[in-house]
C-alpha cells in the first residue's frame, strides 16, 4: 500500500496509485459530462499503430524494485508482469498467480503461479524469481524503502515448489493482499549484476505485454508489443513515452497530433475543449483521482494557534472553497470532507464538507479567546494571530488558493504570511515539523487504511506531522487493520471520518479533477470508475486498438 | 628654359567640418615644386602645414577648394580609383610618428611588399625580393632577417627607414615628408637627412619637406616656403632667404635661431602665439605680433607678390624692411 | 610559450580544487538531502519515515563528515571516475556524455551564427559611423536584445509550430529518425534545431556587434590606417585587412568569455523545447540534490572555463604579435 | 574645459542624441511611476476627510484603520480623492477573472481577478531596482577587483584572476537556493546574489583595459608627479577604461531585468502576493492562447525598459568616451 503526495503537478494531472484491497463493486458512474463509453466501430479489433504518451521528464529508473516515482511505474507496468493485478472496478484479479487461498486465521496466503510465463529473453518465470524479487525488496542495500514498509508484518515468504509460494504474517493484516502485486524481476539476470548500477536498470527485461526497445534520456522511451506474450496479445504495435515538461507545449503537441494522450489543466478543459473540432478529434475524460488536497495545521504546541480545535474549525470555515471550486477549477473539482476517496466504501457520504461562513469563524475564534485588537488583528494574551503559511513555489494552483485564503482571513483579523519554498526545502521543513501551517495533498492507495497518517505512533517517525493523537482513532485504526470483514471495516472507518471531520486536524480542501483527452482513433478506451484513470489498472491500454484505415504509424 | 613644375597648388583652401559650419585651416595657398627640387614648408605647429600635405593626397577628410595639379592632372575631384593609382605610386608620403604609422600586427616586409604588389603586377616572390633590396637601399642591416620582424621590434629610426622604403617603393616623382625627423633624436636625424639626400639623387624625385626646424631646411631644401596661420607668407630660394628674409615673421624666425644671438643676451622670441583657425585676425594674419605693423596691415589683406625673381612675400613693406644688424 | 602554458596548467589545479571545494560545501549548505529526494521522487510517500531516510543515508555514505566525503569524491576523481548519480545510480560520466553533445552542438552553432552576423554588422556600423545605417542597425539590434526569451520562445512555437507547422517544437529528432536514410535524418535534426537556435542566438547579436563597433572605431583613427590609405590600398582592404585584424584582438578575449556559456545551456530554453541538454540535467540534479551529478557538471564547467581563459590568452598572443609569453 | 563644463558637455551631447534621449526620458518616467506607485494604483484613496480627520491612507494608515474597508469609508467620507487606477495590486476579486482589457480595467485582469495595470505599476519598482542593485554591485566589485588586478599585476593579479575563474564556473543557482533557504526568501536578496555572481565579466574587461593603459605615457607622467596609486587609478586610468565597462554595464542592467523574469519563471523569484513583471509574465505563459493580454503587456514593459536602458547606455557610452565620437557631431 503506498500513500504519497504529489507536488509537481499538485491538484492537477495524473496522481500516483497502485493497489487495492477487495472492495464491493461500487456502481457510481463517472461524472455526467464525460464521454467515457467507448465507441465500438464495426469489425473485430485489428493490430498495429502506435500510442504516443507524455511523461514530464525522465523516469527515475526502470528497475521496479528501486524506483519510487509515478513515471517509472507507468512504464514498468507494461514491461513487467505481477502476481496479482487490479481491474477497472478496483477488484484484485489473477495475473501470473492464477489463484490464491487465504488460511482460516487470515495469517497466511498461498499463491499458485502459471507455468507458461516467459521473460522477454525466453527464460521461463518461476516462483524463485518472485522470491528473489521479494528478497531484493527486503534487502536494505537495494534502497527500496517505500516498498519494504508494506511487508512490516510478514513473518516469512517461502517457495513451496516451482509454481507455488506461501506468505505467512505475524498478525492478520487486512491490507496485505494488495502489497503482493509487485513487478517480478528476472533472477537469472540480476544475480550476476550489481543491483543498483546494473545496465539492465536502463534497458530492462521483464515478462510483460511490451518489450523494452530504446530509451534516449530526456527524449523518449519506446516499447514494442511482445509477440509471444502469455496473456492476451496487445493490439498496439508500439507505445512511446515522450518527455515534454512544458504544459503549453505539450497541450499544443496534442492538438497537432504529436501526442495521443495528454492531461489538461482546468482552464484548457473549459476554454479550449468547448470548440467543436476538439470534440470530434478527442475523447474528453474527467474523473477524480484518488487524492485530496488539504492545509495541515501543526498542533505540536510550538505555535500558540492550532493546538485548539475551535481555532482549526474557524480556519476551515474561513476558506471559501465554493468560490475557489468555481473560479480555480471552473466547477470541476469536488469539495472534500475527510481523508477517504469519495467513491470508496470507507467514505461516509452522510458527512457534508464545511460551508464557507466567516461569521461562524469569528464566533469560534472569540470563543477560543481571540479578541480583535486596536488595529483589527486578533490578539490573545498579547500575541497577534499572525502565522507563516508554507507552500511549494512550483505549484501554481497552491499559490492561487493561498492568495484567496489570505484575503478572506484578513477580513476576520487573521494575518497569513505566505512563504514560497523550493520543493526540497519545503520537504525538509515538513520532515522536521518546523512549520506552523502548510498546504499539501495526499494521493491514496486503494486500501483506505489510514494508519500511516493518523495513528499517534506515526507522529515522531511516520507521516503524522500535524501531531494528531486521539486514542479512540488509534483503536479504530488498529482494529481496522486486522479485520478482513468489509462491513465491519466500513463502520470503523466511517467513525474515523466523523471524528476527523469534527476535530479538523486538516482543513480538507478538494478532490482534484484529472482531465484527460485521448485521440478518437483509438477504440475500446475505458476509464476506471475507482479513480485509477486510463492506465493504472489491467487491462488499461492493452485493450485499445485502431481500425486499419485510421492507423497513423504504419511503416515500422 | 622654363621647367614644368611637378606639383602646382593654386589658391588651395581646405576646411574642417565642425558642427554645421566649416572652419578654414588652409587659406588660399599657392605653391609649386619643380622636378628634382626639395621645397621646405616651414611654420609653427598649428599653421596648417600638415593639413596642406595631407590635402595633396586627400588623406584628411576636409573640404578642398582650389586646384592641385600633378603633371597637369587635377587631383581635386579626381575619381577614387585614379587617386589610388597616384597614392604610393606617383606620390609617396612619410609621417612624423614612424612607430605608430606601421601596422603592429603585420611584419614590415609584408607591409612594404604590399605597396609593390598593389601597384605593379608582379608575383609575391619578386615583390618580397624587391622589398628586401629596398630595405638595404634605405640602410637597414640584414634586410632578409629584418623582413620578418614586427614594428615593435625596431627602433624609431629604423621604423622611419621602413616608412621611407615603403614610400619610395614604386619610384614616386614626389615624396612628401611630414616632419620626418621631429620624433627622432638628433644623431638619427642627420642619418635620415643624408638618406633622403642620397635617395633624391638616386631616384631624381622632388621632395616636399614639412618641418618647423629651420636647421633641417637649410641642410636639405633648395627652396623654402614659410606658412603662418594658414597662409604662405614668404617663398624664396634657401640662400637668399637666410641672407635676407623679406617678411617680418620670417625675420623674427631667423633672429630667434640660437646660433644668431650674442653671448649673455636673452634669446629673441616673437611675442604672442599663433592664432586659432577659428579666430584669424583680419587683414594681415601676422599684424598683432608684427613689430612693423601699420594701420593698413590691420585692414586690408596683403597678397603674395613677387619681390624679386623667384621670391614672393605677403607684406606691404616687403623689400623695404630695414636691415637688422 | 610552452613554459607559459605549463605554468598556467599547473596554476589551474589549485583553482580547480578551490572551485570544487566551494561548490561542495555550498551545495551541502542548501537544505534538503539526496536521500529524501531519491526516496520521494516527486511526492511525499511512505518512505519519508525517519528510519528509512537514515538507512538510505547510511548506504549512500552521506552521514560521514563533509571533509571525508569530499576526499572520497576527490580520490575517485583522480582516477577519472565521477561516481554514480544518487538518484538513479547511473554513472555520472555516462549521463553527462548523453547530454553534452546536444548542448555543445546547439551552443556552438549559436556562437558561430552570432559571430558571423555581428562581425560584419559591427564593422559596417563602425565604418559608416553616425549615418542612418549605423543608427538603424543599432536600434534594431537593441530591439532584438530586449525581447524576453520566454516571450520569444512562445511566439516562435505559436507561429512556426502551431500555425505554420514548419518546425517541430520539442525534442531533437522525430521518433522514426533511425529508420531514415542519412539525408532526411540530417534534415530532420536541423528542423528540430531551428527554433532553439534562434532563442539561443538572437540576444548575442547586439552584444558582440557593440564590442566590434567600439573596437573598430578606436582602430580606424590610428596612424597606420592613414598610412595604409596613403599606400593607395582600396578602402575595402584598408578596413578588412588592416583595421579588422587589429580590432579583432579584444574580440578574441570576448570569445574566451563566451566559451563557458557553451556548457551552461539555458534551463528555460531546454525545458520549453524539451532539448535534453546540460541545462536541464543540471536543473534536475539541483532539484533532487543529486550531489555527484552536480559535482560532475562543475568539474566539466570548470575545466572548460580554465581551458577557455587559457585559450583566449593564447589567442591574444597569436593575434597580437606585441604580446608573447616567456 | 573645467569640470563643470565637462559634465555640461556630456549632458549636451546626450540631449543631442535623440535615441539616447528617448531612452532616458522613458527611464525617468518609469522611475517616477515606480516611486509614486502607491499613489497611482491603490484601492485606498489618496486623500480623505472622514469623521473630520484628514487622512492620507496611501502614505500612512493609522493603527485603527489598518483593516478598515476603504470602500465604505469613501462613501461615508465628506471629501476624497481616489487614485487614477482604483485597484490594489494584490486585491483578489474572483468575480472579475481573466477579463479582456476594457474601460474599467485598461490592461484587463489576471486569473485571480487582480488588475494587471495596477500590478504592473507596482511591479515596475522591482524590475527597476533589480537592474540598478544587481549591476551596481557587480560594477563596484568588478571594476575594483579588475582595477587592482590590472594595475598592480604580479601575484595580486594572478590571485584575483584565479578568484574570477572560480566565480565564473560557480553554479549561480546554488547560491540563490542557499540564500532562499537560509534567509527569508525575498527578491532583494536575489538581486544581491545576481550582483555578487555577475561581476566576473566586468572584472576581466577592466583588467584588460588597465593592463593596456597602465604603461601609457600619461600614466608614467602622473606617477612622476608623485600622485598616489589610488588617485592614478580612479582619476586617470578609470575614465579611459570606462568605455567597454559601460557597454557591459548597460547590457548588465538590461539582462538583470530579464534574469529576474527567468528566475520567477523557474519559481525562485518574487514571493506572492507581491507583483513583478517577471511574475505576471510567467503566469501569462500558461494563458497565451486564451488571455493574450496576460503575457503581452508585462513582456512589452520588460522589452521597452531593456531597450531604454540600452539606448541610454549607448548614448552615454558614446558621449563619455571622447575618442569614440570620431569627427564632429553625434546622432
Amino acid at each position: 500500500m503506498r500513500i504519497s503526495l504529489n507536488s509537481k503537478r499538485f491538484l492537477t494531472g495524473l496522481i500516483p496509485f497502485l493497489f487495492l484491497l477487495v472492495s464491493c463493486s461500487s456502481n457510481h458512474s463517472v461524472s455526467s459530462n464525460s464521454h467515457s463509453k467507448s465507441i465500438h466501430s464495426p469489425g473485430p479489433p485489428t493490430y498495429g499503430d502506435w500510442l504516443i504518451r507524455n511523461l514530464g521528464s525522465d523516469p527515475q529508473t526502470l528497475n521496479p524494485v528501486t524506483s519510487s516515482d509515478l513515471y517509472s511505474s507507468y512504464v514498468n507496468d507494461l514491461i513487467f508482469s505481477k502476481m496479482i493485478d487490479v481491474d477497472s472496478d478496483g477488484n484484485i484479479i489473477p495475473s501470473v498467480a492464477t489463484s490464491w487461498n487465504i488460511s482460516k486465521d487470515n495469517k497466511s496466503f498461498i499463491f499458485h503461479l502459471r507455468s507458461d510465463v516467459k521473460f522477454h529473453d525466453g527464460v521461463s518465470l518461476t516462483a524463485y524469481d518472485v522470491k528473489y524479487t521479494w528478497d531484493k525488496i527486503m534487502d536494505p542495500k537495494s534502497l527500496a524503502e517505500n516498498k519494504r514498509a508494506d511487508f512490516e508484518y510478514v513473518d516469512r515468504f517461502e517457495v513451496i515448489n516451482k509454481d507455488t509460494l506461501r506468505a505467512v504474517y505475524k498478525i492478520p493484516f487486512s491490507p496485505a493482499l494488495e502489497s503482493w502485486g509487485f513487478s517480478i524481476i528476472p533472477k537469472h539476470i540480476f544475480e550476476k549484476e550489481d543491483f543498483l548500477k546494473s545496465d539492465y536498470n536502463k534497458n530492462p527485461i521483464g515478462s510483460g505485454p511490451y518489450v523494452f526497445q530504446k530509451w534516449k534520456s530526456n527524449q523518449y522511451i519506446m516499447l514494442t508489443a511482445n509477440n509471444n506474450y502469455w496473456g492476451t496479445k496487445p493490439y498496439l504495435k508500439k507505445i512511446v513515452f515522450k518527455m515534454i515538461p512544458d504544459q503549453t507545449v505539450s497541450f499544443n503537441s496534442l492538438l497537432k497530433g504529436d501526442l495521443d494522450v495528454e492531461g489538461l489543466t482546468p482552464l484548457q478543459w473549459k476554454k479550449f475543449s468547448k470548440s467543436s473540432d476538439f470534440e470530434n478529434k478527442f475523447y474528453k475524460m474527467n474523473y477524480y483521482t484518488r487524492s485530496f488536497s488539504y492545509i495541515a495545521w501543526n498542533a505540536n504546541g510550538r505555535n500558540p494557534f492550532f493546538k485548539d480545535k475551535k481555532v482549526r474549525q474557524a480556519m476551515s470555515y474561513s476558506l471559501n472553497r465554493e468560490l475557489i471550486k468555481e473560479k480555480v477549477f471552473y466547477g470541476l473539482g469536488e469539495l472534500c470532507s475527510g481523508p477517504f476517496y469519495p467513491k470508496s466504501w470507507a467514505n461516509d457520504t452522510t458527512i457534508k464538507p464545511i460551508q464557507f461562513d466567516l461569521n461562524k469563524a469569528r464566533l469560534l475564534l472569540s470563543e477560543a479567546g481571540w479578541k480583535p485588537g486596536k488595529d483589527g488583528i486578533l490578539y490573545k494574551n498579547g500575541v497577534p494571530f499572525r502565522f507563516k503559511f508554507l507552500l511549494t513555489s512550483s505549484s501554481d494552483l497552491g499559490k492561487r488558493i493561498t492568495i484567496i485564503y489570505q484575503e478572506d482571513l484578513r477580513k476576520i483579523g487573521v494575518i497569513l504570511e505566505p512563504q514560497q519554498m523550493e520543493w526540497a526545502t519545503f520537504l525538509e521543513r515538513i520532515k522536521d515539523r518546523d512549520y506552523e501551517a502548510a498546504t499539501l495533498g495526499w494521493s491514496l492507495s486503494l486500501d483506505p487504511d489510514p494508519y500511516m497518517i493518523w495513528h499517534s505512533s506515526q507522529i515522531k517517525e511516520g507521516l503524522n506531522y500535524v501531531n494528531y493523537s486521539n486514542p479512540e482513532v488509534d483503536r479504530l485504526i488498529e482494529e481496522g487493520r486486522t479485520t478482513f470483514n468489509v462491513k465491519k471495516r466500513t463502520e470503523l472507518y466511517h467513525r474515523i471520518h466523523q471524528i476527523l471531520a469534527d476535530e479538523q486536524p486538516y482543513t480538507f480542501m478538494f478532490h482534484s479533477p484529472s482531465l484527460v483527452a485521448v485521440d478518437r482513433r483509438f477504440q475500446d478506451v475505458k476509464l476506471s470508475n475507482q479513480g485509477l484513470g486510463l492506465f493504472l489498472y489491467n487491462p488499461g491500454q492493452l485493450n485499445w486498438w485502431v481500425p486499419k484505415d485510421m492507423q497513423k504509424y504504419r511503416r515500422y | 628654359m622654363v621647367t614644368q613644375p611637378i606639383l602646382k597648388i593654386s589658391h588651395l583652401s581646405s576646411s574642417f567640418k565642425s558642427g554645421h559650419n566649416y572652419i578654414k585651416v588652409v587659406d588660399d595657398l599657392s605653391l609649386h615644386i619643380n622636378p628634382g627640387e626639395v621645397v621646405g614648408l616651414v611654420g609653427e605647429s598649428g599653421s596648417g602645414k600638415t593639413v596642406t600635405a595631407l590635402s595633396i593626397l586627400q588623406l584628411s577628410n576636409c573640404l578642398l577648394e582650389g586646384s592641385i595639379e600633378l603633371n597637369k592632372h587635377e587631383l581635386i575631384g579626381m575619381k577614387q580609383e585614379e587617386l589610388r593609382n597616384i597614392r604610393g605610386k606617383k606620390i609617396g608620403i612619410i609621417f612624423q610618428e614612424p612607430m605608430s604609422s606601421l601596422n603592429p600586427v603585420f611584419t614590415i616586409g609584408k607591409q612594404i611588399a604590399e605597396v609593390i604588389e598593389n601597384h605593379e603586377k608582379i608575383s609575391h616572390k619578386q615583390a618580397s625580393l624587391k622589398a628586401i633590396s629596398l630595405l638595404e637601399n634605405v640602410g637597414i642591416s640584414q634586410p632578409d632577417i629584418r623582413y620578418h620582424e614586427y614594428p615593435h621590434q625596431m627602433s624609431g629610426g629604423m621604423c622611419q627607414r621602413v616608412m621611407i622604403a615603403m614610400a619610395i617603393a614604386c619610384q614616386p616623382q614626389l615624396l612628401i615628408a611630414d616632419e620626418p625627423t621631429t620624433a627622432l633624436d638628433v644623431s638619427i636625424q642627420s642619418q635620415i637627412i643624408t638618406l633622403l639626400k642620397d635617395l633624391k639623387k638616386q631616384y631624381n624625385m622632388s621632395i616636399l619637406l614639412i618641418t618647423h626646424d629651420l636647421g633641417i631646411v637649410a641642410q636639405l631644401a633648395d627652396r623654402v616656403a614659410v606658412m603662418y596661420a594658414g597662409q604662405i607668407v614668404e617663398d624664396a630660394p634657401i640662400k637668399e632667404f637666410i641672407k635676407k628674409p623679406e617678411h617680418p615673421y620670417t625675420l623674427g624666425l631667423i633672429k630667434s635661431l640660437p646660433g644668431k644671438h650674442k653671448h649673455g643676451e636673452k634669446l629673441f622670441s616673437i611675442p604672442g602665439t599663433v592664432p586659432n583657425p577659428l579666430s584669424w585676425p583680419n587683414g594681415c594674419h601676422f599684424h598683432p605680433r608684427c613689430s612693423y605693423v601699420e594701420d593698413q596691415c590691420k585692414v586690408n589683406n596683403p597678397c603674395l607678390f613677387e619681390v624679386s625673381p623667384g621670391r614672393q612675400s605677403r607684406c606691404f613693406f616687403a623689400g623695404r624692411l630695414p636691415d637688422e644688424k | 610559450m610552452w613554459s607559459y602554458i605549463l605554468r598556467r596548467v599547473l596554476l589551474a589545479i589549485p583553482t580547480f580544487i578551490g572551485i570544487s571545494l566551494i561548490t561542495f560545501f555550498i551545495m551541502h549548505l542548501a537544505p534538503g538531502d539526496p536521500a529524501t529526494m531519491a526516496l520521494q521522487g516527486d511526492s511525499i510517500g511512505k518512505g519519508m519515515s525517519a528510519a528509512n531516510i537514515e538507512q538510505m543515508k547510511e548506504t549512500l555514505g552521506l552521514n560521514d563528515a563533509l571533509p571525508v566525503q569530499y576526499f572520497r569524491w576527490m580520490k575517485r576523481l583522480v582516477c577519472l571516475d565521477l561516481g554514480e548519480s544518487l538518484k538513479d545510480h547511473r554513472k555520472v560520466t555516462e549521463k553527462i556524455w548523453e547530454a553534452l553533445p546536444n548542448t555543445l552542438l546547439l551552443n556552438l552553432l549559436a556562437l558561430i551564427v552570432v559571430y558571423i552576423v555581428s562581425l560584419p554588422l559591427g564593422v559596417f556600423s563602425a565604418e559608416k559611423q553616425n549615418t542612418f545605417f549605423d543608427k538603424s542597425i543599432t536600434t534594431a539590434l537593441f530591439i532584438l536584445y530586449a525581447i524576453p526569451v520566454i516571450w520569444l520562445a512562445l511566439l516562435l512555437i505559436m507561429l512556426f509550430y502551431v500555425k505554420l507547422n514548419w518546425f517541430p517544437a520539442s525534442g531533437i529528432q522525430s521518433l522514426d529518425s533511425e529508420y531514415m536514410r542519412w539525408w532526411p535524418w540530417l534534415f530532420d535534426r536541423l528542423k528540430h534545431m531551428i527554433l532553439p537556435l534562434v532563442c539561443f542566438s538572437y540576444a548575442g547579436f547586439a552584444v558582440i556587434s557593440r564590442y566590434v563597433r567600439s573596437s573598430m572605431l578606436e582602430v580606424i583613427r590610428q596612424d597606420y590606417i592613414r598610412t595604409a590609405r596613403a599606400k593607395g590600398l582600396s578602402e575595402h582592404k584598408v578596413i578588412y585587412k588592416h583595421a579588422l585584424s587589429n580590432a579583432l584582438i579584444p574580440i578574441v578575449t570576448l570569445l574566451g568569455l563566451e566559451l563557458p556559456g557553451l556548457l551552461g545551456g539555458s534551463v528555460i530554453i531546454e525545458q520549453i523545447f524539451s532539448w535534453p541538454g546540460l541545462g536541464w540535467l543540471f536543473f534536475d540534479a539541483l532539484n533532487s540534490r543529486d550531489y555527484t551529478v552536480i559535482m560532475g557538471l562543475t568539474v566539466f564547467t570548470s575545466i572548460l572555463v580554465l581551458l577557455s581563459t587559457l585559450l583566449s590568452d593564447i589567442l591574444y598572443a597569436v593575434v597580437d604579435p606585441r604580446i608573447h609569453y616567456e | 574645459m573645467n569640470k563643470k563644463s565637462y559634465r555640461h558637455f556630456i549632458f549636451r551631447k546626450i540631449l543631442h542624441n535623440r535615441l539616447a534621449l528617448t531612452g532616458g526620458i522613458f527611464i525617468i518616467i518609469l522611475s517616477l511611476i515606480a516611486f509614486f506607485a502607491s499613489l497611482i494604483a491603490n484601492d485606498k484613496p489618496i486623500l480623505v476627510i472622514y469623521q473630520n480627520r484628514l487622512l492620507l491612507p496611501c502614505i500612512y494608515v493609522p493603527q485603527d484603520l489598518k483593516q478598515a474597508d476603504w470602500l465604505n469609508i469613501i462613501n461615508k467620507s465628506d471629501f476624497s480623492i481616489s487614485p487614477p487606477i482604483p485597484y490594489s495590486p494584490i486585491g483578489v476579486n474572483l468575480n472579475e477573472c481573466l477579463l479582456a482589457p476594457s474601460p474599467s480595467h485598461w490592461l484587463g485582469t489576471d486569473e485571480n481577478g487582480r488588475d494587471v495595470l495596477a500590478r504592473m505599476i507596482h511591479g515596475s519598482r522591482i524590475s527597476l531596482q533589480v537592474g540598478i542593485i544587481a549591476v551596481g554591485i557587480s560594477l563596484i566589485v568588478g571594476v575594483y577587483l579588475g582595477a587592482m588586478a590590472g594595475y598592480y599585476g604580479g601575484w595580486l593579479d594572478s590571485l584575483i584572476s584565479r578568484f574570477i575563474e572560480i566565480m565564473m564556473c560557480f553554479p549561480f543557482f546554488f547560491l540563490v537556493l542557499a540564500v532562499m533557504a537560509f534567509l527569508e526568501p525575498g527578491i532583494y536578496k536575489i538581486m544581491i546574489v545576481i550582483g555578487l555572481t555577475s561581476w566576473t565579466g566586468i572584472a576581466r574587461l577592466t583588467r584588460g583595459e588597465f593592463i593596456k593603459i597602465r604603461n601609457e605615457e600619461y600614466i608614467l607622467a602622473a606617477r612622476c608627479l608623485g600622485l598616489s596609486n589610488s588617485k592614478i587609478i580612479f582619476r586617470h586610468i578609470l575614465p579611459n577604461a570606462i568605455a567597454p565597462v559601460l557597454v557591459s554595464a548597460t547590457f548588465g542592467i538590461a539582462s538583470a531585468v530579464l534574469v529576474e523574469s527567468s528566475l520567477t519563471f523557474l519559481g525562485f523569484g518574487v514571493q506572492i502576493p507581491t507583483a513583478s513583471w517577471g511574475e505576471i509574465l510567467s503566469q501569462g505563459h500558461k494563458y497565451l492562447t486564451i488571455a493574450w493580454w496576460l503575457p503581452l503587456f508585462p513582456g512589452l514593459a520588460i522589452f521597452l525598459t531593456v531597450l531604454a536602458y540600452n539606448l541610454l547606455g549607448e548614448g552615454l557610452r558614446d558621449a563619455l568616451d571622447p575618442r569614440l565620437t570620431g569627427s564632429g557631431d553625434s546622432w
